[in-house]
């Protein structure tokens, strides 16, 4: 099975590289290749997962030595073997994330062919995608963190190229840079935790170090000081960060939406951003193992959601509010994870990606239609393009977490987890009271966002004049996508538990508890915490409730029924408005502070010890050597080699030359008479010698 | 096997009780006028007469019935001619030209296998000899022309010289293939191996003739034809005595005996050039499929040898009644179409029959299609 | 004793005798062909059937044809002299003879070193067929000088070709 | 008369014959103005080697092998033959001669 699934990623890789080589010659350039290739992904993806449905458990590997490294030696001495190997796990997990990809990826390559229609570099577009589908789809299959390292790289580089994928505007290379860049910080300090793994397990395949870990292996090696866990898990985090977006490097995520909307469904928002969260799934035993990193995942997730929803309030472009929503959904995903709610983190994940994939194609129909991302020239288009608004619809139910939508089963569990979290650990308020006001402004915001799209009138006539409703191509991926966005797929009709006993799906916690007995994280609660996560749960469904209708509720009177002014609310709160529209000032943190006056002047000290010790002192001062030995050299060159032994060579040469001359007469027959006599010479002296 | 220098030794000792020149003379006037001159007569009468035949014409049919005669006519003009050499020629190499090309023509008869029973020498390298002895007559046509003193007539031998030294090429490598299935280079046994009676076993060694042996020697044999009317000069390849740009190119300053001598010369060759495809491709003096020493009752040796000669000979004359057809078939080609067709043609045609023919004795252990048909082995 | 083999040894230095005193390049050339046939005779009386074949495929049908078209181009079309023998030839001939018998003498003695082989041997080699064995010899022990003297032949033509190429 | 015949089918017949075709070859070379008289020269020498080679071949090892040299020495023979004629040819055309002495643009 294993060695099958490989295939998953290998049709996307061999169509990347039939469109990036003849994708311009073949038909339509070429798009049905990737399609296909997507395709037959999802069609080997599907039976992997079908067995988990019907088995309830799949778990399979494959694995090869890549390379012998000699010398490599463990600090933990757990795996003193010197190979890499690398490899194929396939486990629940996988299963559900290759089945979620696959989908995905599939539904938005097929809406792409309708939405890039006409596009310059056209084919390209595919290229790249089918070649971020290779990476992001080999990262799910990959059994250590190396190939895995190597796929998430792979997918910043398409992610890179596919934000600045309309390379004349120069805001989408500006904003591509900024992603490559800003993701580039993450990245290194993740391949430090690499590194530190290999240097405490000397390996970096998953089911060894879960092994190692409940071993307890190396729990108290050290790097620089650290706890080894401790640090690696730190790096770990900081990789998801820079990938998902997390606080404080989320600036790129809402800049990238300067790529084209399908890229921002599929890369932005479903897959390769969740990555970061799969990455923290992944190595979930490792962070839980170093105590320490868990509670900063927490904090770092739970500001995320809050700052993001808060900006999200005031933008205007469709798109930009779909960034940070999509931001604070990632914060709850790594908030989930640090509470200890793991599955509920990865039920999110799933969900999530469906749903806001969903909103982002949504969106991009729109944009498609109207032409315009701005939503201040939107408004009543829920006639204009009735499935479009359906489905945008029914994902926005999901976001805001009402009940019957995936969303909600998932948002929940995570607040619930959170508020027990907190309830434990006596001090953590501040995760829940984050998680839960986020979950009332995600529903504001996501509503302000359709009211001010679908409903109302036209404040643009010409655009609304011109909008109309997509072709088959990119509407039937909403619906698909709309469809999966319903509670009944993951855990039943509404997604209260309580409620859904009648009707239980429960394949996402077979297959989710399986996955933590395989980690080495089965929860084996108290009976005490028992209580303590029931209460949490029950008061979490009431709380979330409240919290999504309200924001519902205020977001229909403000932009639905305009009973509250928008306006007015903004000029009372100026300068916290202020604050919001410009988020926060990241960027010119980042930009004014951070780089110029930090990295800029450390340039430039670097520069100037450059300039003044390395040139001055090392290469000028080479060069005066150099200049003495050179004289000299130059000297005994110029009187013994040229006078003596070159000269006196040619001198000789010539002399000899003059003397050979004058046998060269350029007559052939004397020539032949010279040989002759010399043979007559050599013979006679043979027949004395016979004799 | 009469081994090539036990045939010299043999020929030492005839030499018993005649001076060796007695026998040279005696042996070459047998030889021509045996079988070379009076083929070259009649080749010409025939030839007259096809020609008419195809033209719509009677053709000759005053001397004798049916002008049966006329090549005795015609020989008895030319000799009666004047002897005449050029002013400003070379007399020496102008007299010696001539005869370069009747030897080298009428030597390759002793190796022709008219029989079983009746082959003037069958050495072990025929051949080799066949095509060593035939290159005579490339300097004759070449030191001719040059004593002519006569620009058209050297042109010709230049012409005549250069084609034959080309063509030789792919003439040798046509006959490559059948060296290659018989593993000699005796022409009698390479006859010998081409019987193939219905009557009774066959042997191992013997296959049907060589033309049929696989698709790459059938297409050989038509390279070896095509080769040899080159060399013969023949039409479609007579360029050396392109009437209509050379007069007659390098004969044109020769007549009576001299003259007679240079066109004995050429028939003889286009019926060596004959022999030698029935010989190494057609099966010899085989009668398809019928071994006449093999039909139950044993027949007098000479009438086997009358038999086979006389079907040898029907096989040869149809090959050159081919050749005479296609003299008022095809036009001339020109000089570079000569040459391109020679190494830009045949050549790789030929190389390509030789690996063919090589691959095909490789992968069917050397049997030929007749024995393959018949499931032997 | 052989008579033709005598005969084919007079024709042979004969014509050689022609070839180095005859004024007359063409003649000299005409009878350098009898030489070679002369020693393709001594050749096949030697046991060389094959090689004398060869000999005179090679040199009457190649060699020969080739120093003729020489002659003629260079001679007739550009009427050079035919006649070109040096006057001074008396150094060149004491030179050359004297080459000549210490060449022999030379051989001569050094025949006495090899032991002779028997009459019954020598008739034996020279009735055995050698086309085989040459065959073998050239694919076995001879094969690297024999491709090399291959590619020596394909790099003659093609220099021949390109030295002799129209401008 | 004997006596002669029976010396010309011995070794020594041979050795004789080659040395007559190598000491007359020399003085061809020597004694001709002409470039192609020289080639005619080099073939008799060539020859002469030939001889020699399939004489000892016969007479005294009683091997193919002098043959098969004498074989490398003709198939030498022509590539020679076919390469001196085209320079000889080329050197015609650039000084209208082929007087081997006119060939001295690089003397001393």
């Amino acid at each position: 099975m294993a060695q099958q699934a490989l295939l998953i990623a290998l049709f996307p890789l061999v169509a990347f590289v039939i469109q990036a080589l003849f994708g311009k010659k073949l038909p339509r350039h070429g798009d049905f290749v990737s399609v296909l290739a997507i395709f037959g992904s999802f069609v080997v993806a599907t039976p992997i997962f079908m067995k988990l449905l019907t088995d309830g458990h799949v778990f399979d590997t494959f694995q090869v030595t890549w390379m012998a490294l000699p010398g490599v030696e463990a600090a933990g001495k757990l795996n003193s073997a010197v190979n890499v190997v690398v490899g194929v796990l396939i486990n629940n997990l996988t299963a559900i994330m290759l089945f979620m990809v696959t989908l995905c990826a599939s539904l938005i390559h097929l809406f792409s062919t309708g939405y890039m229609h006409g596009e310059e570099r056209y084919h390209l577009f595919f290229a790249y995608i089918s070649l971020f589908s290779a990476g992001m789809l080999g990262l799910v299959l990959s059994d250590n963190l190396l190939t895995f390292f190597m796929c998430w790289e792979l997918m910043g580089l398409c992610s890179y190229l596919l934000i600045g994928f309309y390379y004349k505007k120069p805001s989408a290379i500006n904003a591509s840079i900024k992603a490559f860049m800003t993701t580039r910080v993450g990245d290194t300090m993740f391949f430090l935790g690499i590194a530190g793994l290999y240097y405490v397990y000397g390996t970096s395949n998953f089911m060894a170090i879960y092994k190692a870990i409940e071993s307890g292996v190396a729990s108290n090696i050290t790097i620089a000081g650290f706890p080894a866990l401790a640090f690696i898990g730190f790096m770990v985090m900081m990789g998801t960060v820079g990938k998902s977006a997390q606080f404080p490097l989320h600036v790129w995520l809402p800049d990238a939406m300067e790529g084209p909307t399908p890229v921002s469904a599929l890369i932005h928002a479903a897959t390769m951003v969740a990555a970061g969260v799969f990455l923290l799934i992944r190595m979930f035993p490792l962070l839980e193992a170093s105590h320490v990193v868990l509670p900063v995942v927490a904090y770092v997730g739970a500001i995320t959601a809050f700052l993001a929803a808060c900006i999200a309030i005031v933008q205007v472009d469709i798109k930009k509010v779909l960034a940070y929503s999509t931001i604070s959904q990632l914060g709850y995903m790594v908030m989930g994870v640090g509470v200890g709610a793991f599955a509920p983190g990865f039920m999110h994940l799933v969900t999530h990606a469906c749903f806001k994939a969903c909103l982002f194609l949504c969106s991009g129909s729109v944009i498609h239609s109207v032409h315009t991302q701005d939503m201040r020239e939107m408004g009543g288009l829920k006639s204009k393009m009735p499935i479009t608004f359906a489905t945008m619809f029914i994902a926005t139910l999901a976001i805001s977490g009402v009940p019957g939508f995936s969303g909600f089963v998932s948002k929940d569990r995570i607040l619930g987890g959170a508020l027990a979290y907190s309830m434990e650990h006596h001090g953590h308020y501040l995760i829940p009271l984050l998680g839960f006001a986020t979950a009332g402004i995600t529903a504001f915001y996501m509503f302000r966002m359709i009211y001010m799209t679908f409903f109302g009138h036209a404040r643009d006539e010409h655009k609304h004049h011109h909008a109309h409703e997509q072709p088959l191509t990119m509407t039937i991926p909403l619906m698909i996508l709309a469809a999966l966005s319903f509670a009944i797929v993951f855990a039943g009709p509404t997604g209260i538990e309580s409620v859904d006993h009648i009707m239980p799906v429960k394949w996402f916690d077979h297959a989710l508890e399986g996955a933590q007995k395989e980690m080495g994280i089965a929860e084996h609660l108290s009976p005490e915490s028992e209580a303590i996560h029931h209460h949490a749960h029950g008061l979490a469904l009431m709380l979330s409730l409240a919290v999504a209708g309200l924001g519902i509720f205020i977001s229909s009177i403000t932009y639905l029924k305009h009973l509250i002014n928008a306006e007015s609310i903004k000029r009372m709160t100026g300068p916290l408005y202020t604050l919001l529209w410009n988020k926060y000032y990241f960027d010119e943190l980042y930009l004014g502070v951070l780089i110029q006056k930090g990295l800029l002047n450390f340039n430039r000290m670097l520069a100037m010890f450059d300039d003044k010790v390395v040139d001055r002192i090392f290469v000028d001062g080479w060069r005066d050597i150099t200049m003495v030995v050179k004289s000299v050299i130059g000297r005994f060159d110029d009187v013994v080699v040229d006078r003596v032994m070159v000269d006196g060579t040619a001198d000789v040469t010539a002399g000899g030359g003059w003397v050979l001359r004058q046998f060269q007469t350029g007559k052939v027959q004397q020539y032949l008479v010279l040989t002759m006599i010399v043979i007559i010479v050599a013979l006679f002296y043979a027949n004395l010698g016979l004799k | 096997m009469v081994q090539s220098a036990q045939f010299a030794h043999s020929l030492e000792g005839w030499f018993g009780f005649l001076p060796l020149w007695g026998w040279a003379a005696i042996s070459a006037g047998l030889v021509i006028y045996m079988l070379a001159l009076p083929f070259g007569g009649l080749a010409t009468y025939i030839e007259r007469k096809i020609a008419a035949d195809m033209q719509d014409r009677i053709g000759p049919n005053r001397v004798g019935p049916i002008g049966i005669f006329q090549f005795a006519a015609d020989a008895i003009k030319m000799l009666s001619k004047e002897d005449f050499v050029p002013k400003g020629g070379d007399r020496f190499l102008f007299n010696l030209a001539p005869l370069f090309v009747v030897v080298g023509s009428c030597t390759a008869f002793a190796v022709l296998p008219l029989s079983k029973y009746l082959i003037g020498a069958d050495v072990n390298i025929g051949v080799i000899f066949l095509l060593a002895v035939t290159t005579l007559i490339a300097p004759g046509l070449l030191l001719g022309s040059w004593a002519s003193e006569n620009k058209w007539s050297l042109l010709g031998g230049l012409r005549a010289a250069s084609q034959i030294v080309s063509y030789e090429i792919p003439v040798a490598l046509s006959i490559l293939p059948v060296v290659l299935i018989s593993g000699s280079l005796q022409i009698g046994q390479i006859v010998e191996q081409q019987g193939w009676t219905v009557f009774g076993e066959n042997p191992a060694t013997n296959h049907f003739w060589n033309a049929f042996h696989n698709p790459f020697t059938f297409f050989s044999m038509f390279l070896l034809f095509v080769g040899g009317l080159a060399e013969t000069n023949r039409i479609p390849f007579d360029l050396p005595e392109a009437e209509s740009e050379l007069v007659s190119g390098f004969n044109t300053e020769f007549s009576g005996m001299r003259f007679g001598l240079y066109a004995l010369g050429e028939f003889c060759d286009v019926f060596v050039m004959s022999a030698m495809v029935t010989a190494l491709y057609l099966g010899g003096w085989h009668i398809p499929f019928l071994d006449i020493e093999k039909l139950g009752f044993a027949l007098p040796t000479g009438l086997v040898a009358f038999i086979q000669f006389h079907m040898f000979m029907i096989k040869t004359l149809l090959v050159v009644f081919v050749v005479m057809w296609l003299r008022w078939t095809l036009p001339r080609l020109r000089v570079d179409q000569l040459m391109g067709m020679c190494w830009k043609g045949l050549l790789p045609l030929a190389f390509f029959n030789v690996l063919g023919t090589a691959l095909w004795m490789w992968v069917f252990k050397g049997q030929s299609l007749m024995q393959l048909l018949a499931g032997h082995g | 004793m052989n008579k033709v083999l005598l005969l084919a040894e007079i024709l042979t230095v004969a014509s050689a005798l022609i070839v180095g005193f005859h004024p007359n390049i063409l003649y000299a050339s005409v009878f350098l062909l009898f030489t070679f046939c002369g020693v393709a005779v001594m050749f096949l009386f030697a046991g060389a059937d094959f090689l004398a074949g060869a000999q005179v495929i090679i040199y009457v049908g190649g060699v020969t044809i080739l120093i003729l078209f020489a002659i003629m181009l260079t001679q007739w079309l550009y009427k050079i002299k035919l006649a070109d023998i040096r006057n001074k030839m008396v150094v060149p001939a004491l030179l050359s003879a004297a080459v000549g018998v210490f060449l022999y003498r030379a051989l001569h003695q050094m025949v006495a070193a090899l032991p002779p082989q028997t009459p019954e041997a020598l008739e034996k080699f020279t009735a055995t067929p050698k086309t085989a064995a040459i065959g073998q010899a050239l694919l076995g022990g001879y094969l690297f000088p024999f491709e090399a003297i291959t590619i020596l032949l394909l790099g003659a033509m093609v220099g021949a070709v390109w030295l002799a190429r129209p401008e | 008369m004997n006596h002669l015949m029976q010396f010309s089918s011995s070794l020594q017949g041979y050795l004789a014959v080659g040395a007559i075709l190598f000491s007359l070859g020399v003085f061809c070379v020597l004694t001709r103005k002409n470039a192609i008289g020289i080639l005619l020269g080099i073939e008799l020498i060539l020859n002469a080697a030939g001889i020699n080679f399939v004489a000892f071949s016969k007479f005294r090892t009683g091997l193919i092998d002098g043959q098969i040299v004498a074989l490398f020495i003709m198939l030498i023979a022509a590539a020679e033959a076919a390469v001196a004629l085209a320079v000889i040819l080329r050197f015609y055309r650039l000084k209208q001669t082929i007087d081997a002495d006119e060939a001295s643009i690089m003397r001393n």
